[in-house]
């Protein structure tokens, strides 16, 4: 049956790039719902200032929210053994200094794995963030993301258009339709969405894909 | 001992003058020095430059959570990575007030805590490799060092920084609690006058020299939150009730 | 579970290649990863830099104590504040090394530590105000900025960090005791393999989230001190013995 | 009876400067005795990462030293409560960031608040340490020495010979001949020791002293 990955089954694929012991940030939206579906052993991390923390707080039980423990968009959750708590500038060490994996979302990624995804352009269309420091320092760039807009467009592009987030960076691209890896080459498409075949993506996608030998669906 | 404890918010930031450079740290109602910046407004001081994480709209109202942004209309400058957040209305709070000339100086996360510690420290400038190839760059210079491009960005130094903190004894150690830590530590050390207010004063000894994250030499002036004041155990609670009853603010906060 | 914890130093050192760049804190006895410099001496690896505060001849033989100059003969460059100290012959201990190629790179204490935050935040350099003026100045690019002079110093990243800890869990979280801290925190930021020697191994949840100083992120391996080992309790506590019966030590160590 | 100050005296003298409340730096050599004489409350850093500890190990209770608990040059203390501990990076902040006093040993000082005390000279003849840091950052530099060298020469000189910790940053200067204050019409002489005259200590000083209008003998 074709069709596209819900915003859980993308998240679901992503994060099985992530193994026991991996360092993890996860960005706002689809990334967040990466650590429903990860390994035990993936420690989280959330750049206002907590490593290694607990389940997030369940809207049934409200009481255990707590203003002192929550992550960098406002998601409650509860302490666990070995966390640990750091200012903001420690914080951006661990981001800037290589240890970790982020799992980002974006606008736009282009060929070359340049993100765009802080701003929808306009005076005050946006706001920084931690995204240009995720997405410089880490050691791997993931970015989940609806391969389309609403209007249908390709948000894997040429050249972004809207403002820049960083250039060359990202490692590799989930979306509803495809995994493609960002290559010297160019984009390398790995694996695809059940029913769907790489004519398909490749008209809903803006650069040229280099098919990988060993394509295959999307495994979740 | 020289006295550090003041015992209401007015009298600690009574002598804070137009113009001064504040850092108070905000991670929306987290780590917020909400007394401290409720008694600014009181004061009425103008032409302030305000350097925050978090600069998004009043929440609540300012009896239930005052953030920095109550402070708009007193604001010359703001230095803050984050302006507005998109489920509420985005930048356009903030639109009217740089019409009438607010200067607005966006700055990625981990530049801003990296200039704070640039400040602290006493340095000239700091080449930062974060926001090259973006509206970050605009206006700056440039400069390739071992093959890498980077951004010369200014130290940040603040006149008084209003931290929100756990725990402090009489000497000013002070201690927070999970991360309403944020860049309080740093701004103390950037700041010639840190200004914090905690929820208990502590007697000295009572804060193991192990485990003191800001030292007193960083702390000038301490108060204590009163029953009735903002940010109380109490006031928080009742905010995440609150929250929990709107829907998109459930959906939002909680997984 | 990701298994940090190595039973032997030697084991934990065994893959530092000749030419590697490593930071192993010391202030005299101090804060000296002493077991695990005394495990890459027995490696020999060459071509070594070593970064530490503190680079001063051998007091003890090295079943006491060893400090970084034990590996004087397996070194390439030194980065140091501190080379000698009068009263053991200033650096006479380390002139046939330079005559025979030794670079020593002299640096002062504050502005080593703001060098090694800037190559744990990536940085590209910055502009340092100390040592205007001075000899630290030679070679180096000099810049006015606002009015003041600023000499460009170069970030210190580290290949690896020899880090002496009090304890540690197995997820790296790590605390320090008293003075030992020294720069073990921000060397294990700055080093892309960070190796940590503690008096104690603790279970995960010992140490309080509010009091890690060294977050497991930064930490790669770890090994507990065994009893026969360098820098315990009872070594240091002989060596105090040691000292104090030794009339210029007592006269300087003593009050 | 017309004599120097001892290295007592001018420590003595020295601690006269601080206050309840002040947090101190003291360098090697006659500063470090400071301590001894300072009144309560004063507060002493120690740049190897420790704030507000408390006595020294007296040399009849060798038990009570430990190595975890010594300041920069190896003098054990104890803890005290109010007591912190830090890294070396906030250490230096500490003392870069203008909030201490710090005492400082000096080889000479000129007349324009020059201090040089780290090195003799030569290929090896010294050691950088911290001294540029303390005289950089300091709201107040305070130098404690011998007024001349050893051959009678003055270590108040026109120009300092010796290599450079930092120029002009000496605040005052106390010795065992005189109290020296550093100002932009040149150096002050406030206090002179018992028995001497303001031409004798001139005659073992480098540069034309003023004389205060309220000059006095030195106070201990």
């Amino acid at each position: 049956m074709k069709q596209r990955l819900d915003r859980n089954g993308i998240a679901k694929r992503a994060a099985k790039e992530l193994k026991d012991g991996d360092y993890v940030n996860l960005g706002l939206g689809i990334p967040n719902h990466c650590a429903d579906y990860a390994d035990e052993g993936v420690i989280f991390h959330t750049e206002n200032g907590a490593m290694g923390y607990g389940p997030l707080v369940s809207p049934d039980e409200p009481e255990k929210a707590d203003f002192h423990y929550h992550d960098a968009i406002g998601r409650f959750w509860v302490p666990a053994p070995g966390m640990s708590v750091f200012d903001v500038v420690t914080s951006f060490v661990m981001i800037r200094s290589g240890r970790m994996i982020v799992i980002l979302g974006a606008l736009e990624v282009s060929e070359k794995g340049d993100i765009a995804n802080w701003s929808t352009g306009g005076a005050h269309g946006g706001t920084i963030g931690g995204a240009m420091d995720l997405s410089f320092g880490s050691k791997r760039v993931i970015v989940t993301m609806e391969h389309n807009t609403k209007e249908g467009k390709p948000r894997i592009v040429k050249e972004c258009t809207y403002p820049l987030t960083r250039k060359e960076c990202v490692d590799l691209v989930v979306t509803d339709l495809a995994v493609i890896k960002v290559t010297p080459e160019g984009l390398l498409l790995r694996e695809v969405a059940p029913g769907w075949t790489v004519e398909e993506v490749q008209a809903l996608t803006g650069p040229k894909l280099i098919i990988a030998p060993d394509l295959k669906e999307i495994g979740l | 001992m020289r006295n550090k404890v003041f015992s209401s918010f007015d009298e600690a930031v009574a002598d804070i003058p137009d113009g001064a450079c504040i850092g108070m740290d905000s991670w929306a109602i987290a780590a917020t020095p909400q007394n401290l910046i409720a008694a600014l407004k009181r004061k009425g001081v103008k032409d302030l430059t305000v350097v925050t994480h978090c600069f998004i709209p009043m929440i609540f109202g300012e009896d239930k959570s005052t953030m920095p942004s109550v402070l708009l209309p007193q604001m010359k400058k703001l230095i803050t990575p984050v302006v507005g957040i998109a489920h509420l209305g985005g930048t356009a709070f903030v639109e009217e007030y740089v019409e009438k000339g607010l200067e607005v100086e966006q700055t990625t996360i981990g530049t801003m805590s990296s200039r704070l510690y640039a400040g602290a420290a006493r340095l000239g400038g700091i080449y930062n490799p974060v926001g090259v190839g973006t509206v970050v760059e605009e206006g700056k210079e440039k400069r390739v060092i071992d093959g890498k491009e980077y951004i010369l960005e200014k130290p940040i130094r603040l006149d008084y920084a209003f931290v929100s903190a756990h725990k402090a004894d009489r000497l000013g150690n002070t201690v927070y609690k999970g991360v309403f830590r944020g860049d309080g530590p740093v701004m103390a050390m950037a700041a010639d006058f840190t200004i914090v207010e905690v929820d208990e004063l502590v007697e000295i000894g009572e804060i193991d020299a192990e485990h003191v994250i800001t030292a007193g030499i960083f702390v000038d002036r301490i108060v204590e939150i009163p029953e009735d004041g903002l940010a109380t155990a109490r006031k928080l609670r009742e905010l995440i009730d609150e929250l929990h009853s709107i829907e998109p603010a459930r959906k939002l906060m909680f997984g």
